[in-house]
């Protein structure tokens, strides 16, 4: 059951990672990294690792997902591809 | 032509990271016994033997004892990640403390705005109101989490990272809030000058830096530990105010 | 003691986020004081000084032998003189204070975990450096690059952390780790480190950083590329003794022969030097990856005399391109700035009479003898490129015809400094052996790992 | 399998890096290598059927194989951290580099000349 649910968790991560690579708009890009972290986090979970899950989500998806945001607001949204 | 090259290289890169994936013990059946893990776990390195540890034989292992609970004289906190973090290696940490230090200083030097930047836009009641209830309660959970980081999941920089996240609230939620450079400065550069004095009290005392100076309490309860908890209280407030810095830098422009 | 070289500057540079203001007379104060305790330090190496009291391979530990305090004396040094400059150094000090704890951590510590932290520091601190004068763009693909070597750096740790059971740096180079995983261990390092040392396909970064702005090719060509390539020779020599070594030396000659084309065709000054930098690491990791004895202290004495040299280039450098529109017969308005440049730079390519010419006639001498020829041909070839677009560059400052009228008041502190560096290049030429000395300690520190090792596994048995 | 998903994550990023023109994706692939790299340590600690590192009235006492390795979660915690200190470090400096060459895209960037 585990084993599924980790195979699946891998493919969303996969394909947020392969969507935030090519996205044309940064702002997608950007959401589609905060959720190959937010899936990231399951996965500590599931490897037993949950001081790790809980510096991931503060941490890895909150704050940077934060401060990009911020910082693209600031840029006017970047330039668009 | 470019991609092409790309998924050349990236695939090779993956290709020699898999190749390798078969040296590695397979997922799920890692040996603790080969790693220095196993000491950390029973909380038994000053029982170890270097040279024999190193030649992998003779490996002194403790009979299995209770640790929940009892008082344990190497070392005192229920979790042991956290135990890694602020006692077995320490160092580590302080250096991880820097880098954050690092980033904040440089974001401050490369935005560096002394006003905050407006935009015009009022926020929402909604928002508003809310944030009045949330911050308190944030600020709260941050500092649980610190507070416990010996005991439970979390520590200095989730605590730390959630007490930011309490400002970057505000932030939003209000067009006129600015926290003062001077005010994050002095409490980021007084934390991280207590980590370093509480170091440097372990190499007066016990001849090491970072030496745990402070009895170890019984494994379990709030006042454990020794140094640890008042590491992590010192990360904790030093990474908010760090963040705060930073979101702060974020949300400034230069004068004029 | 030595664990105060690494905390003493952090201490200053959380008292100068405090207060602001104070932060330059903490910079100069904690240089100095860095420099006291290397001083002292002499007579405490070999020690390993344990943190925490957690022993080897369970704790972090520091070593100090003769290396790794041979690169501490230098890098210090180097900050100290960098610290001098007030003007130069701006708002920055407390940048330069956490990078002088970072260098000296990395080159200190005994710890693969560790030295990965500091190595991100130095990378944190280098990119804050680098975007000095609005070099931003410049400072953001350093930032990339290194950031990427720093996840490859990471990952050799954590692989070799599958294969030994421990992040020890002794335990490591004791341990007899397999054939097929030391392959990609070794390969991901010289990514990771490949970045800092401004290997061949990853030095892309150089040009940008060092020709940006006034402040980081003084810190980073010098105290920093140091600290990297004596890095380089403690993982490849010490820690994973003679593995990849061939390929370093491979990807060194080409980094030799690239870094010195594009310093020839090169038109500003400061990128200029920043390539001819990049073929200079490329002589010297060339050297290292021969891993004999003679040949690794040559390395290393090549290397004092690169970084003598490159601090009075890019010290007389930075204030010509920054003071002056056109560099044109400068120095006929400063002649003893002219006259360090030039002795500088004859000592880089290695004239008789200055320091250059020591270290390379040595490595050639040394490398006739075990009839190894490509590397003397690349040597050689390097030479003759360098003399061709170092001479045109002095011909260039000296004698053409002064186009920029304006004259910028002699820098008293920056001549004198450079002018006695110069001197001291001079020296080394008439009396080698005080720089060889060392470095042939370096060599047998570097290359002898079971010393290395006993001393880690006496610092277990008690006492500091 | 989790060592794949990481491997693949790891090559994305570098696709990424090598491909994408715009800084800020760069950026972005760089913080997708990092959490790939992270998720590999973790993985490579796991134990099967092992607990988390922590002791409690449920887990009072240290069996062999009863906790997953601690270690590695140690310093993926440290990495974490440091991931988030350089990207934060990247998206200040992309500010000014919008700024002062009013794009951030590689092509479009004025006064980028050598």
């Amino acid at each position: 059951m585990m084993n599924y649910l980790i195979i699946l968790a891998g493919a969303m991560m996969i394909i947020a990672a392969v969507f935030a690579v090519e996205a044309k708009k940064i702002l997608d890009a950007v959401i589609a990294m905060s959720v190959v972290s937010l899936v990231s986090v399951f996965l500590f979970i599931a490897m037993r690792a949950p001081d790790v899950a809980i510096t991931e989500a503060s941490v890895g998806a909150g704050l940077v997902t934060a401060v990009f945001l911020v910082s693209l607001f600031k840029m006017k949204g970047g330039d668009e591809q | 032509m470019r991609r092409f090259y790309a998924i050349l290289i990236a695939a090779a890169l993956v290709y020699m990271l898999i190749s390798f994936i078969s040296t590695v013990p397979s997922y799920g059946k890692a040996d603790l016994k080969e790693r220095v893990s196993d000491a950390f776990l029973s909380k038994s390195v000053n029982a170890q033997n270097t040279k024999a540890w190193m030649e992998g034989k003779a490996i002194h292992r403790q009979p299995a004892k209770e640790i929940y609970g009892k008082k344990v004289k190497e070392e005192g906190s229920a979790n042991v990640v956290t135990s890694i973090v602020v006692n077995y290696r320490s160092f580590d940490t302080l250096g991880e403390v820097t880098v954050l230090f690092t980033a904040a200083l440089g974001v401050g030097l490369i935005l560096g705005g002394s006003r905050r930047k407006q935009y015009g836009r009022e926020a929402n009641f909604v928002l508003k109101t809310s944030t009045g209830i949330l911050v308190p309660l944030i600020i709260m959970f941050g500092a649980y989490i610190f507070v416990h980081g010996h005991l439970t999941p979390g520590g200095g920089f989730p605590g730390g990272t959630i007490i930011a996240m309490a400002s970057l609230l505000l932030y939003l939620s209000d067009e006129k809030f600015f926290l003062s450079k001077a005010s994050t400065g002095a409490l980021e550069g007084s934390m991280g000058g207590t980590y370093v004095i509480i170091g440097l009290l372990g190499l007066a005392i016990g001849g090491y830096f970072l030496y745990n100076f402070l009895p170890n309490g019984v494994v379990g309860n709030l006042v454990s530990a020794g140094i640890v908890p008042l590491v992590y209280v010192a990360i904790g407030l030093k990474v908010g105010a760090e963040l705060s810095g930073l979101v702060t830098d974020l949300h400034s422009e230069k004068e004029g | 003691m030595m664990v105060l070289l690494i905390v003493l500057p952090l201490i200053f540079a959380f008292l100068a986020a405090i207060k602001k203001s104070f932060s330059y007379p903490l910079l100069v104060t904690s240089t100095v004081v860095n420099v006291i305790i290397v001083l002292l330090l002499k007579t405490s190496v070999p020690s390993v000084h344990v943190l925490g009291g957690w022993k080897p391979p369970f704790g972090i530990n520091l070593v100090l032998d003769d290396a790794s305090y041979y690169a501490v004396l230098i890098a210090n040094i180097v900050f100290f003189l960098v610290a001098l400059f007030k003007e130069t150094v701006g708002k920055y000090s407390t940048v330069l204070m956490v990078m002088l704890a970072a260098v000296n951590g990395f080159v200190l510590t005994g710890d693969l975990f560790n030295s990965f932290v500091f190595l991100e520091i130095l990378t944190a601190t280098g990119v804050i450096l680098a975007s000095k004068r609005e070099n931003y763009y410049n400072a953001f693909k350093y930032l990339v690059l290194g950031s990427l070597a720093g996840s490859m750096y990471l990952l050799a740790t954590i692989f070799t952390y599958t294969q030994v059971g421990s992040l020890n740096m002794a335990h490591a180079s004791y341990f007899a780790i397999s054939e097929k995983a030391i392959v990609v261990i070794t390969i991901l390092y010289l990514v990771g480190l490949g970045v800092e040392a401004k290997l061949f396909p990853l030095n892309g970064w150089v040009s940008g950083v060092y020709g940006g702005n006034d402040l980081s090719p003084l810190v980073m060509a010098t105290a920093v590329s140091f600290a990297a390539l004596y890095m380089m020779g403690r993982l490849f020599l010490t820690v994973f003794g003679g593995y990849a070594l061939h390929i370093l030396y491979v990807l060194a000659l080409i980094t030799i022969v690239a870094g010195e084309l594009a310093a020839l065709y090169q038109k500003n000054l400061l990128k200029t030097l920043a390539y001819s930098s990049i073929a200079q690491a490329g002589i010297v990791l060339a050297a290292i990856s021969k891993s004999t004895e003679k040949m690794v202290s040559l390395a290393y004495f090549h290397l004092t005399n690169d970084v003598i040299a490159k601090f009075v280039l890019f010290l007389v450098a930075t204030f010509l391109v920054y003071n002056y529109k056109n560099l044109n017969g400068v120095f006929k308005k400063h002649k003893v700035l002219g006259t360090a440049f030039t002795i500088s730079s004859m000592s880089l390519i290695g004239f008789p009479l200055f320091a250059g010419f020591q270290s390379k006639l040595r490595m050639l001498m040394e490398m006739f003898k075990t009839s190894d020829y490509l590397f003397p041909a690349v040597l050689l070839f390097a030479t003759v490129i360098e003399l061709t677009y170092l001479v045109r560059w002095n011909v260039k400052l000296w004698f053409e015809d002064i186009e920029d009228e304006s004259e910028v008041k002699g820098p008293a502190l920056r001549a004198t400094i450079s002018i006695i560096l110069a001197i001291l290049l001079v020296g080394i030429f008439l009396a080698p052996n005080i720089i060889l000395n060392p470095t042939t300690k370096v060599a047998k520190a570097l290359l002898d790992s079971t010393s290395y090792i006993n001393n880690v596994i006496a610092s277990s048995m008690g006492g500091m | 399998m989790v060592f794949w998903i990481s491997a693949i994550l790891i090559g994305i990023g570098v696709y990424g890096l090598l491909t994408q023109k715009n800084l800020f994706k760069q950026l972005i692939s760089l913080s997708i290598i990092d959490t790939a790299v992270n998720i590999f340590i973790i993985a490579v600690g796991y134990v099967d059927n092992g607990k988390a590192p922590i002791y409690s009235k449920a887990v009072p006492k240290f069996m062999e194989g009863a906790f997953v390795d601690p270690l590695p979660q140690a310093l993926v915690l440290t990495a974490i951290v440091i991931g988030v200190g350089v990207l934060a470090l990247g998206a200040s400096l992309l500010v000014k580099v919008k700024e002062k060459h009013s794009s951030i895209d590689v092509e479009n960037m004025k006064g980028v000349g050598e």
